[in-house]
This record gives structure tokens, C-alpha cells and sequence, in this order.
């Protein structure tokens, strides 16, 4: 199958001297839904971050939906994020937008209608539970709320792959469970999903493949019986 | 860019100024601050100048005729001074109001010159003004060089103190609106970098799900040209406010010396597009140089 | 057993309308250790916030180490809050400040000598397996390591009262386990626990009291079998 | 608070002057900017003061002496009038010394007095310089019931004039000074709001650890005095080498105008200490400021 994430031999070194990666070589094809997991400071944001452009490797090469994000110019890199949706870690949402800005935000830098903002956006928030606090602003909803805004403006666009960084850290499990069965949905109309988790119950669940990351090596690379 | 991200872009900058209210209000007050400071040193070294050069205009260059010279002769003479390129007026005096004035300028000891009545020393005189002090003595010269004059006596230093004083009020205001424009560019874009600093993760969240740059600086733009404009408007309404009580109060002022001068100075009206045409060009400029210059560090993320 | 913390008939409507919390009375002694679950927005954090006076009840009255927070004067409530050591669901570190200065300061406030302090910031941070981030800022570390910062700056002071909201969101299961049973050593020597977690792994595996909140009411009051 | 936190806190001060530096070099680049205007504007107005007062001081009261003194009463007029009050000094001119300088006065045209050699009839002449313009009318009184006293000529008008320029410049100057404080501090406290906005969490996370107001407080106010100081000693050096350079082109001007104006100008050194004085305090009070007024809001967690 098409590989949409391409790692080659990438070693990553923070200028705090960090060596956050080693020599990580990595194939994910079109289609696939990947779990990440990894104790704390493993390097799996680090890897993350990769795949959006947000750090750029020290050695190796890293090719994500066609791009190489290590030759690209700096004018391509929008339209490449596009093509992504992200749930960051720590979120990210702009203080002062609400809810429905903050999603709808990411699909007016994509051009669409307004028309089809305006129909979307409420469609996912409600997907999500989100419909009553759409006027509320990010610092007056609870953490869990915070996270499925995020989750949200991921999966606004219908972006060919998703990636995310702990959806589900501040979500009690049975949302959590019913969160990775949306994403599960999603994959299966054959978007590609890349989700970092702590959750092993999650993973038990849904047998995907699991890549495990220990002290910046790959440890583990162990395939869903789907494949 | 679709008119409806134009229009979208533009709902965002307005929004912003809100979202942002604590930013928006210390910018305007920081806008309102420097253009009301220029705007005053504009208005000042421009009535300075026109009151220099009221003054300057009050300066005579005395022609004496000689003795010999009858009334049509000197009226002649008259004439032809008039016809020098750099002259603007002439006045005459003849002989006898020489006297007059002569013992008139001495006041109660008048008396001590009524001895001269009889055979009067003094000659005609023409007071003439030039429309250039600093060709002076390029017209004294063609006088002198006239048939009929005994004397010229033109006020040089005079000349030269007012021509100095004329450049230095031209120079320090420009000086002065220079340093003062320096200055306020310096506040301007430190206070504009503190704001944008203050929104830097923001923007930095903007271009990691995807907009371009020029996506995110438009509603820059458009907040920093709403917040320009209204600085310039508020401040061109308060200096013309300020302006108009000073006026008011020169003009009740008893002294000669304001009353004088107060009729030398300019009108609001006469500059007032132009200024209003400056203070809202910085202030759009306020909106292109933070969405311009100083966003673009955030960018590149 | 002497309480440590009543709530007495407490209400919270946020200026927004949420009403976040119904008539909620609770007792907790001194020297126990209450996991408080429930789903996501039920109002977990704005009981928690309460306790810090970081929120005041609408209606009811909230007593913790001896004060009332409805009554106490704006002077007394530094004082009120050295008592407790709190890990915030969204960590609240200083970002201009390193690892071991955000840890430092929650000491300094409490006018220790900086002898101490310098003997004890590095023990705690070597505790949590930070001794190495010392020097970083909060933005240059992960999520799981800012996480821990944060419990670490709650323990620093020997709390009478630790007050956590999901100190292991961002934190594997092996490490959690671990910081829990930490916790749990820091309960035996007579340090009152409140923590909030979606993780029932956990609540299972350490028998203590359990509170279970749903939308603004308690739902559940189960005390551990030491109890 | 024990010594070690006050140690501590000022650390913290320091320190957060380097973890913040942009925003310090913001607030420390609108200070200076602040500070020089006002320090320029100091400086001109006490330099215009300064020559007004020169001018001023050239303005005569003339004395004309009766014709009967002989030397001898004459000089006894002199002494009385050199111990009325407001004189300053009194300056002789004899009769002949008088036909003299009005023969010099006409110039080329002086033969034309030739006649009145035999019989002077200009009276003999005290210059007598007042101290104070605005109490002229006072002192000219006062001469004018001495004895001897022929007549006085008193420059009325001229001080009318004087003293309303030396008032306008006074006045101006004072305004000018005002207003550029007003308008300072309103940029200045703009700035300090945005700065310590952009820290509204930091200092809230601070709070719900347990620190007291005081304790926040206490390195926001180190801080800002720190860049206050900076900032005052920035300015005034800028000060002191602009004014140097000014002087020194205008001890280079070939203007006779400029050239007396130069010559009567205070030196820096005059003022410097004053001055330097009026920076630190406007840069401490920066501290004190931001650190009592503006974070104070913030404080309410
Ligand atoms: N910006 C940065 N500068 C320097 N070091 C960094 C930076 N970001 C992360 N690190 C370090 O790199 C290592 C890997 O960090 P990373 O965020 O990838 O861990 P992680 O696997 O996501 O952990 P967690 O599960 O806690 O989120 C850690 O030691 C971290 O301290
Ligand atoms: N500052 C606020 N202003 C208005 N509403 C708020 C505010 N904070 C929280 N809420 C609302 O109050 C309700 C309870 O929020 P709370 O943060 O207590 O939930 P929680 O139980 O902590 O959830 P989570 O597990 O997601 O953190 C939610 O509906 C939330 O949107
Ligand atoms: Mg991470
Ligand atoms: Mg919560």
C-alpha cells in the first residue's frame, strides 16, 4: 500500500542537547489507524511534532502526504497543515475565540463556504457534546471539554490524516471509549489516524497497530490482526 | 482570497479590537499621545514663522534724497524705486514731516529743536520695504547706485538678526518635528511589538492548523488601520478643540504684543485637511507596520 | 475524626448560566484519601477550585484546614492556600521560570530559609524523575514531565492537604501507578488526599474512598475498606 | 519578610528583566523617548528664559539732566539714582558726549548737526538699567521726583513688550513642560499596563500558590526601578552628548544673532544634577508605579 508517513533514520537533538530521537526508521501506509504509546518523555511528541513541521529533524528525512518536510519552503508548509488535523497535547486553542471560532477558525484558512461552516461546525460540536458550550470562550470549560474542542477543530476538515497527542488524557473512560470508536469510524472511510495514548485498556480494545517508544528507539511495532 | 474570507478577515480584525480591548485602548492612547504632541509643534512652527514673518515685514531701508531734488524730482525717484525687483512698498517723507517727526520722537524736549525750524537740517526721506531680507543688500546697492540719493541707511543687522532668527524658528521647527516624529515612531512600534508579543501564541496556533501568513496579518491589518484611524481622528478633534481655546483666550489677551501676534496667526481651517490627511496616513501606517513588520517574527512556526 | 474539609449545601452557577454544582455536602477527615471520579464537565474541577477559593460558592458554605472560605478577608487567603499543595488539571507552571524555580518559588513564598530549600527542591524533583529537566522551562519539556513539575511544586511544602485534579493524565500507566503509591506513602503519614481521575485502574487498585460526581451532583460515596 | 527573601525577591527582580527582555527593552526605549522630550523641552525653555532675561537687561531708562547742573550735582544724581531699588547700574553721558553719539547715529549724514556744535542743545544723560521690567513704571516715577531731573524717557512700550514675551516664554515653556509630562505619563502607563498584561497568568499562578501581594509585588517593583534607572541614565547621557554637539555648532555659526544667543545659554552642567535628579525619580517612580497601581488588578485571585 501508499505509505502517507515516512520516516528515514531520523535523529532528533534539542538545542537544550535533549536527544529526544535515535535513528527512527518508519512506515505508516494510507488507511492505517496507529496507536503510539511510550512512557513519559519517550519522545512520541517529539515524534509528532515532526510530522507537522513544528520541529524539524537533525538527521533524516520525513515525508508525510506526498511532502518532504525537511527540503519544503516555508509557503508550502500552510497548505501542507492543511491536509492535517492535529489534537495537540496541550491543545492549543485561542483564548479569545469561542468554541465554535476556534473550529470554525480552521476551516476558514481552507477557503470553504461560508455557507458549509456554518452547517459543519455545529454538526461536530454536537458529535462531540460540545453543542452547549459553543459560545463559551476555552478558559470557562472543564479540561475535558478543552480537549474534545480540540478533537474537534482535528476533524472539522476531513483531513486525510489525523494525528493526536493524547485525545483522551483528560476524558473519563467511557467517553474516551466512544471517542476512539468515532475515530475507528473515521478510519474505516479510510483516513489515516495516528494517535498517541497512555490508555492500555483503549489499545487492548481496539486491535490496531501499536508502535512503542522508549527513550527515543522504537521498542515495538506490532501489528492490529486487521492487517 | 474568496470575497467571503475578505469579509470574514475583515469581521476578525473589528472582533479582535474587542477580544483585545485592554491592547486596543493603551494603543490609541499611546497613537493619540504622539500625534497630539507633533500635531502641536506643526501648528506652533507654522504661526512662528507667520509671525516672523509679519515682523520682518515691519523693517524699512531709510533712502535720503538729496537737498537739491525738488517734489516732482523726488516723486520720480519715487517711482523707480518702486521698480526694483525686491522692493514691495515706499513710503515718502518729505523734509518738513522729517522735522516733525525728528521732534516728535523727542517728545516733551521737542522744544530743543525748535531752533532748527527755520533752517531744517533734515532731507526728504523714503522708507522703503523689501519683500526679501535676505537680498538686502543686493537692493541697497541698486540704490545707492540711483541718481538723486544722498544716503541710504538699510537696517543689515537687523537684516541679519531677522533673517537668522527666521532660519532658526524654520530649522528648530522642523527640528522639532523631526525629533519629535522620531521619537514617536520609537514609542509607536515598541508599544505595537509589546502588543503583538502579547498575541504571539495565538498566532502561533493560527499557523499550526494551516492559515498562511498573509491570513493571519490581514486582520492585523485591519485592526491596526481601525485603531490608526481612530486615534487620528480623536487626536486631530482634540488639538483642534485645544487650538481653538487658545485662540480664544489670545485674543481676549490685552497684551499688544499677543493681540499682535494673534492676528498673524494661522487658522485651523487652513491646514486642517492636511493635518487630518497626516494623522490618518500614520495612523494606517500604525496598522501596515504591525501587520507588516512586526507579526512576521511569530510567522515562522 | 476531625474534618478537614465540609462542604455544607454548596451551589456554583458560573456567570455564563453553567450550573456547575447542586447542593453538594461532604465531609473529608483528616488523614483520609478520596478519589473523586466522574465524566467529563460534571463539575470535578469546580470542586476543586473551590477548595482553593480560586471559585466561591453561589450558595452554601465551604470550611478547609479550619477557614471558611465564604467569610475569610482577601489578606488571609495566601496564608490559607501554603496550607495545601495543588496539582492544577492545567498544570499552571510559570513558563519564564525553570523546573527548579517554579518548584523553588512555592517554597519561598512560605519563607523557609533558602538552605532548605536548596536541599530540598532537588530531593523532590529526583522523586519524580525530573532531576535531570532541573534546568529546563516549562515549554522546552513533555507533557508528562510538566505534569509532574506541577505535582512536584504541591508536595514541596509538606501540605497538610494535597488537592489533586488528574495528576496523571499525561502520564503511562507504570509511572502513574508509581506516583500514586507515592501519594499513597505521603496518606499513611497523615497527609489528607483529594485527587480527581478518570483512570478506574487506579481507583481500583488503591482501595480508598471514592466520590463519584454527575452533572453538579454526587452520585456515589464509597469509602475504602481501611475505613 | 526575612533578609534572605528580600535577597530572593530582588534576585527575582533582576532576573526578570533578562526572562522578559523584549518587554524591557519595549519599556525601556518609550522611557528614554519620554524623558529626552521632556529634558529637551527643560532645556530650551530655561535657554530661552536665559536670553529673554539678556535682552531684557539691555533696555535703558533715559535721564536727561537739567541743563543748570554743573559735573558736580550731576554725579551726586548719579549716586542717588544708582540706590534707588529696582536700578542696576547707571551709565554717565555728558552734553557734548551726547551731540557726539547723535552725530555718529546719522552716519555718512552727520555734517548735518555741524551747526549745532556751537550750541548744544542736547541735555546731559543718565542710561539707568532697571532690574526688574515689570515694576518700570514704579522706578521711572520715582526718577522722575528727583531733582535735576529734566525729563525721563522710559522704554514703556518696549517693556510692555518685553515682559509679555518673558511671560509667553515662561508660561510656554511651563506648558510645554506640562504637557509633555501629562503626555508621557499617559504613554508611559500605557506601556506598563501591556507589559504587565502580557504577565496576568504568571502573576495569578503566583497567587494561587500561596504568595502574598506584597511578595508579588516586591520584584515587579525592583524591576521596574531597575529599568527605570537604566533609562534615566540612558537619557540623560543622550541629553548631555546632544546638547554638547548643538553648542558646539552653535559656537561655530557665523551668525551675530546666533553667536549672542550662544553666549548667554546655560551650560549642562548647570543643570545636570537637577536634571539627572528628575530622570531617576521619574524612572523610580516608573517601579513604584507599575508595581502599586497596575499589577494591583491582577492581584484579585
Ligand atoms: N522544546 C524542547 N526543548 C528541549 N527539550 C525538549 C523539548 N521538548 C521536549 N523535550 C525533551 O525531549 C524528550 C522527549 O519529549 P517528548 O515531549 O517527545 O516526550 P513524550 O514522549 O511526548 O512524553 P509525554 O508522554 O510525557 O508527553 C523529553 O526528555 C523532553 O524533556
Ligand atoms: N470559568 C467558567 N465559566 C463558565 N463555565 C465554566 C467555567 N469553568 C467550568 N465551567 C463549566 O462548568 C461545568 C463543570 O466544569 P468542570 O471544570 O468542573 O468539569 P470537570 O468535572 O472538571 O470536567 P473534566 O473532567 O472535563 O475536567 C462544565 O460544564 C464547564 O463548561
Ligand atoms: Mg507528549
Ligand atoms: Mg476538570
Amino acid at each position: 500500500m501508499e505509505a502517507i508517513i515516512t520516516f528515514k533514520d531520523v535523529s532528533k537533538t534539542y538545542e537544550s542537547g535533549t536527544h529526544a530521537l535515535h535513528h527512527i526508521s518508519l512506515h505508516v501506509d494510507k488507511g492505517e489507524f496507529v496507536f503510539i504509546v511510550g512512557p513519559s518523555g519517550a519522545g512520541k511528541s517529539t515524534l509528532i511534532k515532526m510530522l507537522l513541521r513544528e520541529e524539524t529533524p537533525t538527521k533524516g528525512t520525513v515525508l508525510v502526504n506526498g511532502y518532504n518536510l525537511c527540503t519544503m519552503k516555508r509557503r508550502h508548509i500552510p497548505a501542507f497543515r492543511r491536509t492535517i488535523g492535529v489534537v495537540f497535547q496541550d491543545f492549543r486553542l485561542i483564548p479569545t475565540m469561542t468554541v465554535y471560532e476556534n473550529v470554525a477558525f480552521a476551516m476558514q484558512v481552507t477557503n470553504v463556504s461560508t455557507k458549509y461552516i456554518r452547517r459543519r461546525v455545529p454538526y461536530i460540536l454536537d458529535l462531540l457534546g460540545l453543542a452547549k458550550k459553543a459560545r463559551s470562550y476555552p478558559p470557562e470549560i472543564s479540561g475535558g471539554e478543552q480537549q474534545r474542542v480540540a478533537l474537534a477543530r482535528a476533524l472539522v476538515n476531513n483531513p486525510a490524516l489525523i494525528i493526536a497527542d493524547e485525545p483522551t488524557g483528560n476524558i473519563d473512560p467511557e467517553l474516551s471509549y466512544e471517542i476512539v470508536e468515532l475515530l475507528n469510524e473515521i478510519n474505516r472511510c479510510g483516513t489515516t489516524i495516528v494517535m498517541v495514548t497512555h490508555e492500555h485498556g483503549l489499545v487492548a480494545q481496539f486491535d490496531h497497530r501499536v508502535i512503542g517508544i522508549e527513550k527515543g528507539r522504537i521498542t515495538l511495532d506490532r501489528g492490529g490482526k486487521q492487517q | 482570497m474568496s470575497l467571503g474570507s475578505v469579509k470574514y478577515l475583515i469581521g476578525e480584525g473589528a472582533r479582535n479590537i474587542r477580544a483585545n480591548r485592554q491592547m486596543s485602548i493603551a494603543s490609541i492612547g499611546v497613537l493619540v499621545a504622539c500625534m497630539l504632541l507633533i500635531g502641536a509643534a506643526v501648528l506652533f512652527s507654522l504661526n512662528a514663522d507667520a509671525v516672523m514673518g509679519y515682523i520682518e515685514s515691519q523693517n524699512d531701508v531709510v533712502v535720503f534724497v538729496v537737498d537739491e531734488a525738488d517734489e516732482e524730482e523726488a516723486e520720480g525717484l519715487g517711482e523707480t524705486l518702486s521698480a526694483i525687483e525686491n522692493v514691495s512698498s515706499v513710503r515718502y517723507i518729505s523734509r518738513s514731516e522729517a522735522l516733525e517727526g525728528q521732534m516728535e520722537r523727542l517728545g516733551n524736549s521737542a522744544y530743543l529743536m525748535d531752533a532748527l525750524r527755520e533752517d531744517n537740517p533734515l532731507p526728504a526721506t523714503y522708507y522703503v520695504k523689501v519683500k526679501d531680507l535676505e537680498f538686502l543688500a543686493d537692493t541697497v546697492a541698486k540704490i545707492q547706485a540711483l541718481d538723486l540719493v544722498l544716503e541710504v541707511n538699510s537696517p543689515t543687522d537687523m537684516a541679519a538678526t531677522m533673517v537668522g532668527i527666521k532660519k532658526a524658528v524654520n530649522l528648530g521647527g522642523t527640528a522639532i518635528v523631526a525629533i519629535l516624529g522620531a521619537v514617536s515612531i520609537l514609542i509607536v512600534s515598541n508599544t505595537i511589538k509589546l502588543t503583538i508579543f502579547n498575541r504571539r501564541r495565538e498566532i502561533s496556533i493560527m499557523k499550526y492548523v494551516g492559515a498562511t501568513d498573509s491570513f493571519i496579518r490581514f486582520p492585523f491589518l485591519v485592526e491596526g488601520v481601525i485603531i490608526g484611524l481612530c486615534s487620528a481622528l480623536l487626536a486631530f478633534g482634540l488639538l483642534w478643540v485645544g487650538y481653538y481655546y487658545l485662540m480664544d483666550w489670545m485674543s481676549a489677551a490685552t497684551s499688544s504684543w499677543l493681540q499682535l501676534a494673534y492676528q498673524h496667526l494661522i487658522r485651523f481651517e487652513d491646514i486642517a485637511y492636511r493635518m487630518l490627511g497626516g494623522f490618518c496616513g500614520a495612523g494606517a501606517a500604525f496598522g501596515v507596520a504591525g501587520a507588516l513588520f512586526f507579526v512576521g517574527r511569530y510567522l515562522k512556526v
